[in-house]
């Protein structure tokens, strides 16, 4: 190197180097904070989900979920999460569809004439509020802290507003492991506790749809127990078997769900607010098993419930995970099958001869007897390199999700011939990244 | 190519780590308490190295802990799947480059059940102190491995003095100084 | 103030603190000790199992190096190209001639020259992350890396605490801000004087890097051999300083314009001058 | 299925399941597979959370898995 040549460039270059090198390991020692000393220490995770529900013809709802876990390394975990719905669409309001055009006025309405919106539903067609929209923001955090090595407590808490619907749950469970940490039990309480605050107030129940008669707030709350037992059967098979009870009492009612009452011929005389029973008390036995092969794994859940409503319901969910060769891809069909019996009180309409005795009934669908079946496929792929951490992760899953009504009883007179219990069918999609 | 310049210590100084000496000169209070750490001394768990060439099926040579009579040993058993075990490599392996010359022999044991699992992890980590494979848990078995990762920490007399069970960051002093007083034993 | 000590990369190596809880500087002084462990235990070339000896290994045939090899590597071949071939990573191979034993066994020059032809960064075939070292030849990160170690462990250290700080390895150090009660003060020790006449220089902030050659060289009819070698001609660069030390912001650059001032031999001083450098330069 | 003998049934299944295991599991150092991310319990993952909600609102029943009620006012 000639001196009298452009050696202050050479300075500048070389600074420049060395701030290429520098920033480049810090970059990387910010990639994985402390290189050298806790590599793999993965203290803080991320699990984030972006999901689109769309239902024929009715809702569609947005909702990001994103959950931040903390490891403290020693079983202390703290994990945080929050999520937002964005739902609009078209509600069904309860009602019979009709022989003859229905107008109902929205739930913010006080009377068919003052209301904000009126709808009318066309003859033969499931009556359904479309300016439906709701928005929902909630919070969740749940903290483990090791008691001893082989016993840990959870204390967790949830909180949801939506504009008419608050709700706070706490629960708290404490598990211990058995055998060289082959048996876990588990114990868990929670308490809910929520103030609904309905749009035109809450409707006194059953009463005349068209007299609007409408009361302030409302409250329900709940609590539960939950005792679970995990077992590792094999190295590769491990079960969970859950009995849970809860108890709700207080308001149960959807305030916005009429019930079409109708003439013997079957023609709609009028509309009656819905009424559930003050308290409900479910039971429920759930088993999951996981199985895990080289590449590949499987996952069966059964659940069965039954519920002081007198609803019983099955559940049976498969997923099966495939890896491709590397390891970094997989594929994930889902199929989950379900089934409910009605609720005692259900009811697709009263008839006007009923008169006063009927104290408690629901026409909303979600009380009926249905099956539905689910649908879905996951995509994942590993992306370890990228983000030096060898579980990060981005997935895209779609599931179909459809009901199909049972045992539905056929209208009488006019009713006939409409199809009083349109089928739900469903889409979600949704892209996952997990750091 | 390098002189070391020697960076003048201001007088108020206190020194409370010299790694590079056996003892430690200034008795540091040990962080947290130790996780777990069952101190088994002398009146502790009692197992005799007499016998003690272990020759686990798999393991590339058998673990002569009798030829290592004289030194401390600080054992670990240890897979590629636990996390714990992952974050007490850097630590080992620092221990095993200040303790080395004072008489402190590292010696690992992996019980992966496939070992290409852990050759992966070892080509990220290039670590220099033993590593036996013990795919079947031979070794594992005869030191009551209960939970993952254990380290046995053994004195110049091939006794056990320390047992312990998982690895956090807030252990390494106790571990160190635990290490340390073995050392100065003679 | 609290001090570590620990050895790393044949040197004594220390990690001063300013802070009142001692668990901070326990666990402090173990992040630093562990990277420079780590990065001897990765870079050193006495070691077998470092990635140095891997590449040693797989000569002659192509292989692809880790994240941090490959920033290393890039840094080598900008310095080549900066020092026009006098910063040398591969010139290790040099030292099969020269043996700096103090005594006056000088290599004839046929078995200097035998060994040019396996001198020169632009030699291996090096397009990040891949890498060819051709048969024979060696790679040596000797002059960069503990200065780099030193820069690692500050970020290292930096990230987590914020009081002042000093990382000193073996005379490679750096600080991030004074202590209240004044500047650091950091002895340069003079070669083969004693150690206690060293000048002391008051650091603010910033690294200090020192090269010299005050124990290694050869003696021959009054001549003395340094053991700075030219890349290009394989020999000890004449006259040049006993001891540079230079300040700079990062440990690295110091080390490299340290290196480069010795390498520069009569005209180390212009060469610090023209850079712009704060230096310190014994002959 | 009566809730009457739903309880018998549970009842009955709780003990075989508890009493089988002593017998069962692996050594710790065998949890090579049980330690996969896709082994893990779907409790806590989001796809569960995102599922959970969606059938809290379409359907009557909820919880299993995890504790019950789905915090909004959507059922």
């Amino acid at each position: 190197m000639q001196l009298g040549a452009d050696t202050r460039g050479v300075r500048r270059r070389l600074v420049a180097a060395t701030c290429a090198l520098l920033t480049a390991s810090a970059t990387r020692s910010q990639a994985t904070p402390r290189a050298s000393i806790d590599e793999m220490l993965s203290d803080w995770r991320l699990d984030s989900a972006l999901a689109y529900y769309h239902e024929d013809g009715r809702i569609q709802a947005i909702e990001p979920v994103v959950s931040v876990s903390r490891d403290f390394g020693d079983g202390e975990t703290l994990d945080l999460n929050f999520t937002f719905d964005s739902l609009t669409g078209s509600s069904p309001n309860g009602a019979l569809p009709s022989r003859k055009p229905q107008t109902f006025a929205s739930p913010s309405g006080t009377s068919l004439m003052l209301a904000h919106h009126s709808y009318t539903t066309a003859p033969g067609e499931l009556p359904v509020d479309p300016h439906y929209h709701d928005q929902r923001f909630a919070l969740g955090a749940d903290w483990t802290l090791p008691l001893t090595r082989l016993t840990r407590v959870t204390v967790g808490g949830k909180f949801s507003d939506e504009h008419d619907f608050l709700s706070v749950t706490a629960d708290a469970s404490i598990a211990h492991d058995f055998n060289d940490k082959n048996t876990t039990v588990s114990l868990g309480l929670f308490d809910e506790n929520d103030s609904l605050s309905p749009i035109g107030g809450a409707p006194v129940p059953l009463s005349d749809y068209a007299l609007f008669e409408k009361t302030g707030h409302k409250s329900k709350n709940g609590a539960g127990v939950l005792l679970s037992v995990t077992q590792v059967m094999t190295r590769t098979w491990l079960t969970e078997f859950n009995l849970s009870a809860d108890r709700f009492t207080g308001y149960l009612n959807d305030p916005y769900k009429i019930i079409s009452v109708i003439d013997d011929g079957g023609d709609t005389v009028g509309y009656v607010y819905e009424n559930r029973p003050q308290s409900r008390t479910r039971r429920s036995a759930y088993l999951e098993n996981r199985v895990g092969w080289e590449r590949a794994s499987a996952a069966l859940s059964l659940r069965y419930m039954s519920d002081s409503w007198g609803v019983h319901s099955a559940t049976a969910q498969l997923n099966l995970r495939q890896w491709n060769a590397e390891r970094d891809k997989y594929l994930e069909p889902t199929a989950r099958w379900y089934r409910q019996t009605a609720a005692d009180f259900y009811t697709p309409w009263l008839l006007n001869s009923a008169g006063p005795d009927v104290t408690v009934a629901s026409s909303d669908s979600r009380l009926g007897a249905f099956r539905a079946l689910t649908y879905g496929l996951k995509f994942g792929m590993k992306l370890n390199d990228k983000f030096g951490r060898d579980d990060s992760e981005l997935n895209l899953r779609v599931e179909y999700y459809q009901q199909t009504v049972e045992s539905a009883v056929p209208g009488p007179g006019s009713l006939q011939g409409l199809d009083l219990y349109p089928s739900l069918k469903a889409v979600l999609l949704e892209i996952g990244f997990s750091y | 190519m390098k002189n070391p310049g020697q960076s003048h210590v201001p007088r108020q100084t206190q020194l409370i780590l010299d790694l590079t000496s056996a003892r430690v000169q200034v008795r540091a209070r040990s962080g947290g308490n130790p996780t777990h750490a069952t101190r088994t001394g002398l009146l502790g768990t009692f197992i005799a190295w007499t016998c003690c060439l272990i020759a686990p099926a798999h393991a590339s040579a058998p673990l002569d802990l009798d030829a290592l009579r004289g030194r401390v040993v600080y054992l670990d058993f240890w897979a590629s799947w636990c996390a714990p075990c992952r974050q007490s490599f850097p630590w080992m392996q620092a221990m095993k480059n200040t303790y080395e010359r004072q008489g402190l022999t590292v010696i690992t044991v992996n019980l992966d059940h496939d070992r290409a699992d852990a050759e992966r992890f070892l080509r990220r980590f290039h670590p220099d102190f033993a590593v036996q494979f013990d795919p079947q848990g031979t070794l594992a078995e005869h030191f009551k491995v209960t939970g993952m990762p254990t380290s046995v920490i053994i004195d110049r007399h091939g006794i056990a003095r320390f047992t312990h069970i998982g690895f956090r960051p807030a252990d390494r002093e106790a571990y160190t100084m635990q290490v340390q007083e073995l050392l100065a034993e003679k | 103030m609290l001090a570590i000590r620990f050895k790393a990369m044949a040197s004594p190596c220390e990690v001063l603190l300013h802070s009142p809880r001692r668990g901070d500087a326990l666990r402090l002084g173990a992040v630093a000790a562990a990277e420079a462990w780590r990065v001897e235990g990765k870079y050193s070339r006495y070691r077998d199992d470092s990635v140095v000896a891997w590449i040693h290994r797989n000569r002659g045939s192509e292989i692809s190096v880790d994240e941090e090899t490959a920033s290393l590597l890039d840094f080598a071949s900008h310095c080549f190209d900066i020092s026009d071939g006098l910063f040398d990573v591969t010139s290790g191979v040099l030292r099969r001639a020269w043996k700096f034993d103090g005594s006056n066994r000088i290599p004839d020059a046929a078995a200097v020259a035998r060994l040019l032809p396996l001198v020169g960064f632009d030699k291996l075939r090096w397009q990040s992350p891949r890498l060819l070292l051709p048969a024979d030849m060696e790679l040596d990160f000797g002059g960069i890396g503990k200065e780099y170690a030193v820069d690692r462990a500050y970020d290292l250290l930096a990230a987590q605490y914020a009081g002042p700080f000093l990382v000193n390895f073996g005379g490679d150090l750096r600080a991030n801000r004074p202590p209240p009660n004044g500047p650091w003060q950091v002895g340069i020790e003079r070669p083969d004087t004693d150690q206690t006449a060293a000048m002391v220089l008051d650091l603010e902030r910033g690294a200090l890097a020192t090269s010299g050659d005050s124990r290694r060289f050869l003696l021959k009819d009054t001549v003395r051999y340094g053991h700075i070698l030219d890349p290009r001609t394989g020999w000890p660069v004449p006259e040049s300083p006993r001891s540079v030390t230079v300040a700079a912001s990062s440990c690295t650059e110091a080390g490299l314009l340290s290196t480069l001032a010795l390498l520069h031999g009569a005209q180390a001083r212009a060469f610090l001058e023209d850079q712009g450098a704060r230096y310190w330069l014994v002959h | 299925m009566n809730p009457g003998k739903m309880n018998l049934a549970v009842i009955v299944a709780g003990a075989m399941f508890l009493s089988g295991c002593a017998s069962l599991g692996v050594k710790p150092w065998q949890r090579d597979v049980l330690a996969r991310k896709d082994m893990q319990l779907s409790a806590g993952s989001i796809d569960s959370a995102v599922d959970d909600h969606l059938y809290f609102s379409k359907e009557a029943s909820s919880g299993g898995r995890s504790f019950a009620g789905g915090g909004c006012g959507c059922n």
